[in-house]
């Protein structure tokens, strides 16, 4: 059984400088109430993995209008001209990964693979300076896995041990991000007793989530 | 008729039934009004559901369905959540038939150019390189011109999205078709003469002894 | 919409010689009367892909017990000791692989990567003849994808599109190797109307799946 | 209580409030009689699921849930399917706190063979390599000596199951613990005296200034 976290408490388990990966596709799916609490602490230097940074003031662009981020791995910015500017300025370091390439590398750091060797990326800038592997003649990027000090991510439901189900396209990053992090901390809509998610429909066992959001008032 | 329906309705009679297709944002979402639903093809949105619908009932909206601009839409009935992970295996391990995209450039080795302007426009890759690396099929629906200049070119000078050739060209003048010996002008738009085409173009086209106009269906 | 297709056609879709992927552990899970139909076709020369060869007479042990099968790549034959003889005699030729590393192996085969990198194996006999990939100083094998001619799955429920539904440790191989086969031949203990399934609890998709087995009688 | 029992009893022990646990076939299995309910541990079986519970009532059995060894079992409240994919992420990426396994040699390097006596028996690794490379904690459930010979022997005779040293071995007369410096004799079982120990063991060991009996719980 799970204690429900506080959202200022879940706040104080990212400290500042530490790598946290978030769910959410232009803030679908993001952890939106973890997000308002590490604005609320005044988090800085963040590393921040996440597919998007959404648009400012919505979802993760309240982190980047913040100031909270120092560096991104992330697959787009268009949405978002203030990130686009912390990159164009240097203000934010900002390592651009494609979507496809960004979620293998997570998984591959959560399910303690080695790399992604993937097609995606040969040929194009995406390539420079990394590793190539040859596969039965074939030539493969190796991409490097990634794994962050925190992953903070958003379920529809969750039961007090953890377990959590998704809806439609909110599933996205989070199942994956739950794998690949050193503390899980899990953000629901709804909070179930035990039993009420069946076995089949868990998509996050709880037994990878470490904490989860007290109830939504 | 404007420039962006007929390229989308042009696109539309590529498809054939019982694809699964993914459509990009902006242009290219607007080849679904084209479709009709008895062909049974299914629309992939890479942010995680196969079986895109059409905007929802106002006041139906679901937060956490969108496609991948994150517009509201709707699942059809059979429709199928996925994660990230999964949609990019999907679109990766070759289960796509067709991606549709827009661009900025097409080359005349068939290299397309559509994420990146340097120190102008850094919107990321988000998807792009994976799906042109990907899907069975790439095709590109875009204007052939623009500020100006075409944007069907000798030599890309815009970073690529992937080294693979893309199948085929949508434009509101021409349909193309990249191959080994170069950039063959398959069809014109109702009302467009070679010499438009020719004059538009920058590369070099390979142009059959007729040229039939574009089939609208 | 699939046709439901009858299981001496789909046993036809199986030709001597086919590389086939079996779904199921120890016999659960597995597609029993797709297998029925291989057997009482006489289907020879098979290469059988599958997490163990169950016992003699049950599951895919009644292919070992029929004499159909050629080549075997999977992870545990403890339990069948005809399967062990024909290892033995070099009547099949049986490549052992990790278990782990087995469902990567086809993962990497259906999402479109190059190989898998783990640890496991290493100093073992499992690393005898493999590339070994250094990423950040420690040392991977690099196990190859694999791929098959056809996929035979079983699942709980399967709707007229072939979305899938699977229970509980029937799941197994299952979902990966849906991914991974030219073509994909699902039996479902029970097939239901399009929407019975909802979104979220599809595990396979439609899209992956190309014929689904008639109801059981 | 016969060896068996003794040491499942012994290995309970090692386990503490909320871990995760995969319990391999045979004499590992019995350590899940010995864990009371209320310790919140959690049970994987490799074949999918977390949360495996005790034989179920006869006649309610489900041909679909099973544990690895294809015996049927429960799941309790709480519990999660998962794919093998998923099972294995969860062993390889270290989200196991604990594997208990059976063993045929453990060397004083701490590396365990526990697959294969060539010539004579070939079950195949199954998830074992994957077990021992992957989970914090690797503990070796195995009687002492096996036909009249010592099963902790100076180097392995057999292909060894992994690189890694195991963290610790239960036997029916002692507790070792393999480290750096080799392998030290921690605990005896009760009544038993160290030079039956001793004399039982091909190994040399480190023996501790006093030997403490095994707490038995």
């Amino acid at each position: 059984m799970k204690q429900a976290l506080k959202p200022a408490a879940a706040a104080e388990l990212v400290p500042d400088g530490a790598v946290v990966m978030i769910g959410g596709f232009m803030g679908v799916g993001s952890p939106h109430r973890i997000i308002d609490a590490l604005v609320a602490r005044g988090a800085r230097d963040l590393t921040v993995i996440a597919n998007d940074t959404a648009r400012p003031g919505h979802g993760i662009g309240k982190l980047v209008s913040a100031g909270a981020v120092k560096r991104l791995v992330t697959s787009h910015i268009g949405l978002n001209p203030e990130t686009q500017a912390g990159m164009i300025s240097g203000g934010i370091d900002v390592e651009l990964v494609p979507q496809g390439t960004l979620v293998e590398r997570i998984r591959a750091g959560g399910v303690g693979l080695g790399g992604v060797l993937t097609a995606t990326g040969l040929g194009t800038e995406v390539e420079d300076g990394k590793q190539i592997v040859e596969v039965r003649g074939k030539r493969f990027l190796l991409e490097e896995p990634l794994h962050a000090d925190v992953a903070l991510i958003c379920a529809q439901r969750a039961d007090y041990l953890g377990n959590l189900e998704y809806s439609l396209t909110a599933h996205n990053f989070n199942p994956i991000m739950a794998m690949a992090a050193d503390t899980v901390i899990a953000e629901a809509h709804v909070i179930v007793p035990l039993g009420v998610i069946p076995p089949d429909a868990v998509k996050t066992p709880g037994a990878l989530v470490d904490h989860v959001l007290e109830r939504a008032s | 008729m404007d420039a962006k329906h007929l390229i989308a309705r042009r696109v539309a009679r590529e498809l054939e039934p019982g694809m699964l297709v993914n459509l990009g944002i902006g242009l290219p979402s607007l080849v679904a009004t084209y479709v009709p639903a008895e062909m049974g093809i299914y629309f992939q949105a890479e942010n995680g559901v196969i079986g895109l619908g059409a905007r929802p009932p106002e006041g139906m909206e679901d937060p956490d369905l969108t496609d991948a601009g994150g517009g509201f839409v709707t699942a059809v009935p059979g429709a199928a959540s996925i994660d990230s992970a999964m949609s990019f295996g999907l679109i990766r391990g070759g289960h796509l038939d067709v991606t549709v995209l827009g661009g900025l450039q097409v080359d005349m080795k068939g290299h397309l150019a559509n994420w990146k302007v340097p120190g102008r426009m850094v919107p990321g890759m988000g998807g792009a390189m994976d799906l042109v690396s990907g899907a069975r099929q790439v095709i590109v629906a875009m204007q052939h011109a623009a500020r100006g200049s075409s944007k069907i070119v000798r030599e890309c000078t815009l970073p690529l999205t992937a080294m693979r050739r893309v199948d085929v060209v949508v434009t509101e003048l021409a349909v193309l078709h990249p191959r080994e010996d170069g950039l063959h002008l398959s069809e014109r738009a109702p009302g467009v003469s070679l010499d438009q085409i020719l004059s538009a173009t920058e590369a070099d086209l390979i142009v059959p002894e007729t040229l039939p106009e574009m089939a609208l269906g």
